[in-house]
């Protein structure tokens, strides 16, 4: 059995406009000690999906579908039961560290919460599990930091208090969404090395969050690509960079221009632009900008299949190849 | 309270106030009830002033000594005070001057406030600082504490109330324009407009004025709101207007000494002013909804 | 800090300094004469030039500023020229009055906004967000001045439980006076109630949408412990804000509500020397609120540095 | 002294040259008992380009390179050195010939959100750049000034972004992302300038709009002969638009070379660093050679090469001597001691 399990969760938010499906029918599994990267553009979902497994969506949002955590079914849980699994089976980590950490107190503090709150650590013992927490991300000079206020430290650093904040209670799970879009390439390296090696070591369950198909390639085993709130393409990493097989994967793995690749005529670009939550086309999301696209795809949503060993998509047309 | 969806999802958030801004401000405005009956209110206050410049059910300043003090009647809608005059007759006038004393004041605190805001945010440095430190001893005088000053300088009269809350609102404008300003000025399109050529005085009229026009707006209808109060407690307190001027605060003044006979004229006053002031409020309010939903959450 | 510190006690002390400088000015300089100010046109110049002898007018405007200033500095303001007391005894019994008033006022609308502040943005868009909102919208609009009246004709014309007005001083009884300060309190901390209101809601709700919000919730904290815990604290710098630009109209209310129930206090007293034109009273009083605004503020600055770390290292 | 010097020869065409710039800023006092900190955002930096010719610049936050960027567009006035467009010195430049010049060199922004003013039409905002230029034409209000030499002008910069005429009436709000930054590109293009500098230009955008903007950059170089400068963070993105590179750490630049050059062997430890840490397609999972620590500290000089302490290859000569940029094949330079 999965460790968790998420099968046709579909979450509807409140816009101006009324409600609009922000994610429609995902369905994917993590195993215990396995990685999956969600990938997309802006509004693709991504991160609906993450706050979804979280339960913290936006006030008035509407979900079905299920998430389980080892068998249990986490919707059908009430609030409290959801609080106790937050940040201690599952925790997670945000894109801007900056903004995520509260700006007036202690980093040590706001480190230890989940330690007194699922643990009932306290006092001295507290700090001592928050000085280790410190240096097993890699923070330099601890001892001294434990006291500093997030506005005193640099992005990667504030990204490393985070990971130690969601790593504090040992969870089985770990989503990170974006976790290093806000900081520079050299120090982004620096974080992924660390989650990458945290997995290892701990056998934690790891959902990785990226617009950056680089970044997911190099961090995951499995791999999701999504656009206007569904799976388009899932599968082993190592096979989809081989070879994509739904019409938009192709085309966001063209349009990258990758550094040393030889250049050769302008960049393949996918035409027309990010589609807003309420304007989505109602069969397959991606029709209205798909080169392949005939009249099935706009009448009739198209079903994940199965194309190869860890790989499945959802294309009508996946077998056909590319105009 | 309510969790936002990760900054990631950027385009999601961008794309709600397209729809919204398709409606237009007149349909947005429509549908916004409370800005309705503010304007409602609002209007109802303008127009009594209006019509009392040349009509009022009986003389508002004529005293009928038989008539005094007399309960609501068909002939006096809203009764009489002790001298036997008409009080919704002096309602209707004093509407007037609430509102000659709130435009004024106004106009004066918001030209020379947003200019000198407009200034501190454009030259920034010792410029700034200048202004803002006026403004801050500017603040430390209330307007009840600048009317005080002026009228045991000069003697009770309406052009003190007047000045004490055009001076006050100076710095209040001041203050509110420069940090709007600023923020402005720290856009990129400012930057791209310098880019472009455009000097301090060429961006701060065609790029920051019209940014936070909406915010000046808001403002001066707060300020018209809190001038009419401001000058309903100085005339109660006899440094506003004097008399035969018809003021709503100095027939409270005079109502309070009858308060034993005739209480019911202690309210009628009261309830024009509250009806003015609930107005101006839910008109500023509504504005700051309709013209920029960001900038409802500030407040 | 020392170098936020530094800056805010300068700025406090040209402030003062300056506040000073335009009463003197608005007083005694520009009206021309203070002494036909004090008496009237009409005095005869037997009488006028008597008041100047007595009051040292004769000498340049400069050095009766720099006089003046000095005084203060001993805790001389000179004698009221018509009580001829000293013009500290007169604002020391007074303030006897206005305190209560003020601090009563402020401490019973700051308990009841920040609970309703709290309760309607835990509401927010639900039938008591919208009741305390009408109430707050309503608290605005209510002069003051007014309400005082309508509270004296429920409470002391129709129930009789209240006095109307008047204090019979504190060597009558606490009770006597805690009784006749009830109205004049309740009635001063309304709209005080209802602009802190309105800023403690928006400033909770504003904070509940920051990303440590969320961070705090991903930890597990239910959403009553993030308020607590993270919201609150941080929703406290803009209330502190309100808080000192409040104690202004604490201060100006207090002027008006003396005279609407006949408190003997220091608005009562600046009213009457106004009318009687006792010139040093005037100065006196009202740079001493001036004074107590500008204190206040320089006070709300220190506690933002203690509130938010951020503050203590910008300027 | 290093000199600006890439390609001797053709030197005199350079349409953007740049000397010994250094930009410090001060910070506000943190203590009454300390001196104010100083921020070093540029420490001498030299660098040219030829006539349509496109150089990038690469680096890390911190490095200075949106300082240099400032500093060439005449946003913001060197420390010390100097700026020379077309041969002319900005800083020589009175008031009114500077606003002139301005239609030689144009810029195009990071956010295209934040770039075009929310209150104008995409004709005022294009046509915006005219207005300074062309006397006369400076009216505020921007109707009066629409002669037809400036319609002319922004209806042609508006059809090689690729969007249509009826845009013209339309307001930022009504565009996406994309389109935006079309637009900023039609202003800057709009006085047909010799230089256009490029902050981020796409690093605000989804990565299939990415691409559009990228082919568009390209051709319009190709139609209209512009010269590039391109400030980003993305190699990917650098690789792709520009002929040469220059990476920049702590206010230095510290390798510059053509792109094959640069991609195909890069000589400091620096860049290599960076071209190691950026995530390949492909690559599978890996562990990489990653830098330790931030980039460091902007407050402080250090004696020798500022990136000594960082650096694997350091040693003892590092921390005393700083290294020169130095020419370490022909048009290739790096500044280490051991490249």
């Amino acid at each position: 059995m999965a460790l968790l399990s998420v099968s046709d969760l579909t979450v509807e938010l409140q816009t101006s406009r009324g409600m609009a499906p922000a994610v429609r029918g995902v369905t994917f599994d993590l195993e215990k000690g396995g990685t999956l990267g969600v990938v997309g553009e802006s509004g693709c979902g991504k991160s609906v999906t993450a706050l979804a497994i979280m339960g913290l969506l936006p006030d008035g949002a509407r979900t079905t579908g299920r998430i389980e955590l080892d068998g249990a079914d986490l919707l059908a849980l009430d609030e409290e039961a959801r609080c106790r699994i937050r940040g201690n089976r599952i925790a997670m980590i945000f894109q801007e560290p900056m903004t995520s950490l509260n700006p007036v107190h202690r980093i040590g503090r706001q480190i230890a919460e989940p330690l007194r709150l699922h643990r009932g650590l306290r006092g001295a013992n507290a700090r001592d599990e928050v000085l280790r927490l410190l240096e097993r991300v890699g923070l330099p000079d601890p001892a001294r930091r434990i006291d500093a206020y997030p506005h005193q430290m640099s992005g990667g650093q504030r990204q490393r208090v985070m990971i130690a904040m969601a790593l504090s209670c040992a969870p089985d799970i770990l989503l990170a969404d974006e976790p290093t879009t806000a900081l520079d390439v050299t120090i982004q390296g620096q974080i992924l090395d660390l989650i990458n090696e945290l997995v290892d070591d701990t056998g934690m369950g790891l959902i990785l969050i990226s617009h950056d198909l680089g970044v997911i390639g190099e961090t995951t085993e499995n791999v999701a690509v999504m656009y206007g709130g569904t799976v388009v393409e899932h599968g082993a990493t190592d096979r989809l960079f081989a070879n994509f097989a739904h019409p938009y994967s192709q085309g966001l793995f063209a349009a990258i221009p990758q550094v040393g690749a030889a250049r050769t005529g302008p960049l393949r670009t996918i035409p027309g632009t990010v589609p807003e939550l309420a304007d989505l086309p109602s069969a397959c999301s991606f029709a209205d900008r798909c080169a392949r696209a005939t009249e099935i795809c706009w009448r009739q949503a198209p079903r994940m299949e199965r194309i190869g060993p860890d790989q499945r998509t959802a294309c009508h047309h996946h077998g056909e190849t590319a105009a | 309270m309510t969790e936002t969806v990760s900054n990631s999802d950027r385009g999601s958030g961008q794309g709600t106030g397209r729809g919204t801004a398709s409606l237009g401000f007149l349909g947005r405005a429509l549908g916004h009830r409370s800005f309705m009956i503010g304007l409602l209110l609002t209007g109802a206050m303008i127009i009594s002033a209006l019509v009392s410049l040349v009509w009022t059910p009986h003389s508002p300043t004529e005293i009928v000594i038989a008539e005094r003090l007399k309960l609501p009647s068909a002939s006096h809608w809203f009764g009489t005070d002790q001298f036997g005059r008409d009080i919704l007759s002096m309602i209707m006038a004093g509407a007037q001057t609430s509102i000659v004393v709130g435009l004024i004041a106004v106009s004066l605190g918001a030209v020379l406030g947003v200019s000198l805001g407009l200034w501190a945010a454009a030259r920034r440095g010792w410029t700034e600082d200048v202004i803002m430190r006026l403004s801050d001893l500017n603040l430390a005088f209330p307007v009840i504490l600048i009317a005080i000053l002026l009228t045991a300088g000069w003697g009770p009269g309406i052009i003190n109330a007047i000045l004490a809350l055009g001076i006050y609102n100076i710095s209040v404008f001041a203050r509110q324009v420069r940090g709007a300003g600023i923020a402005m000025w720290e856009r990129e399109f400012v930057l791209a407009a310098r880019a472009a050529g455009k000097g301090n005085l060429a961006i701060t009229i065609e790029h920051v004025l019209p940014n936070i026009i909406s915010i000046i707006v808001v403002q001066a209808t707060i300020s018209f709101a809190i001038a009419i109060l401001a000058e309903a407690a100085l005339s109660y307190l006899g440094v506003g207007s004097q008399p035969p001027n018809p003021s709503w605060g100095r027939m409270l003044s005079e109502s309070q000494s009858y308060i034993f006979l005739a209480p019911i004229i202690a309210v009628w006053p009261g309830l024009a002013i509250v009806l003015s002031v609930l107005g101006l409020n839910l008109i500023g309010d509504g504005l700051r909804d309709l013209v920029d939903p960001r900038l409802a959450r500030r407040r | 800090m020392s170098v936020f510190l530094a800056r805010r006690f300068l700025t406090f002390l040209i402030t003062i300094s300056g506040a000073s400088v335009i009463i003197f000015l608005l007083l005694e300089v520009l009206p021309g004469d203070p002494a036909l100010t004090m008496l009237g046109v009409d005095a005869p110049d037997s009488a006028v030039a008597a008041i100047r002898l007595e009051l040292g007018l004769d000498r340049p405007a400069a050095v009766r500023y720099v006089a003046w200033i000095a005084g203060l500095f001993q805790g001389e303001m000179g004698l009221s020229y018509v009580y001829k007391v000293p013009v500290t005894e007169l604002i020391g019994q007074r303030l006897q009055v206005t305190l209560p008033l003020a601090i009563g006022s402020m401490a019973v609308a700051t308990l009841t906004a920040l609970s309703l502040g709290i309760f309607a943005a835990t509401n927010h868009n639900r039938i008591g967000d919208y009741g305390v909102m009408g109430f707050s919208q309503l608290g605005l609009a209510i002069p003051d001045f007014w309400f005082g009246i309508l509270l004296i004709i429920l409470f002391a014309v129709i129930l009789h439980w209240l006095p109307s007005g008047g204090f019979p001083g504190w060597d009558e009884g606490l009770w006597r006076g805690v009784k006749s300060l009830m109205l004049p309190v309740f009635t001063l901390s309304l709209s005080l109630t209802a602009v802190m209101t309105r800023v403690t809601r928006s400033a909770v709700l504003e904070v509940a949408r920051e990303d440590f919000v969320r961070t705090a919730r991903a930890k597990g904290l239910s959403r009553r412990a993030a308020l607590w815990r993270h919201v609150l604290r941080n929703a406290l710098v803009p209330v502190l804000t309100i808080g000192g630009v409040l104690v202004a109209t604490v201060l100006t209310g207090t002027l008006v509500i003396e005279n609407v129930f006949a408190l003997p206090g220091v608005g009562k007293l600046i009213f009457d020397a106004i009318s009687n034109r006792d010139l040093m009273v005037v100065k006196n009083v009202v740079l001493l609120f001036a004074a107590i605004v500008v204190v206040v503020n320089f006070m709300v600055d220190i506690l933002y540095a203690m509130v938010d770390p951020r503050i203590r290292i910008q300027t | 002294m290093n000199g600006p010097v890439l390609n001797a020869p053709e030197d005199s065409e350079a349409v953007l040259r740049v000397e010994g710039l250094q930009r410090h800023f001060t910070l506000p006092r943190e203590s009454l008992f300390r001196a104010p900190e100083t921020v070093y955002a540029l420490n001498g930096v030299d660098l040219s380009i030829r006539r349509g010719r496109s150089l990038g610049v690469v680096g890390e936050s911190g490095c200075g390179k949106s300082t240099l960027a400032r500093l060439c567009m005449a946003l913001d006035t060197p420390t010390a050195g100097r700026v020379e467009i077309l041969g002319q010195d900005l800083a020589r430049l009175p008031a009114r010939e500077m606003r002139r010049a301005r239609a030689q060199f144009q810029m195009v922004f990071q956010d295209p959100y934040g770039s075009l003013d929310p209150r104008h039409t995409v004709r005022r905002i294009v046509g915006e750049t005219m207005d300074a230029l062309v006397p006369g034409n400076g009216n505020s209000n921007g109707k009066s000034g629409r002669s037809i030499e400036r319609e002319e002008a922004v209806g042609l910069a508006i059809d090689a972004v690729g969007l249509r005429a009826n845009d013209l009436d339309k307001y930022p709000h009504e565009f996406s992302g994309g389109q935006r930054q079309r637009i900023a590109i039609a202003r800057a293009l709009v006085t047909r300038p010799s230089l256009i500098v490029a902050d981020e230009p796409v690093s605000a955008l989804d990565v299939s709009v990415q691409a559009q903007v990228l082919n568009l950059m390209q051709e319009l170089q190709q139609d209209f002969g512009v010269t590039y400068m391109l400030i980003s963070h993305d190699l990917g993105v650098v690789d792709y638009v520009c002929d040469e590179v220059a990476v920049m750490y702590l206010g230095r630049i510290v390798e510059r070379a053509s792109r094959r050059q640069l991609f195909a062997k890069p000589a400091h430890p620096y860049t290599q660093a960076l071209f190691d840490a950026v995530p390949r397609i492909g690559a599978g999972r890996r562990r990489r050679t990653t830098l330790p620590g931030n980039v460091g500290s902007q407050t402080r000089q250090a004696a020798g090469c500022a990136f000594a302490d960082r650096c694997p290859k350091a040693q003892s000569r590092c921390t005393g001597e700083a290294p020169e940029l130095r020419k370490i094949d022909n048009g290739h330079m790096a500044s280490c001691h051991f490249a």
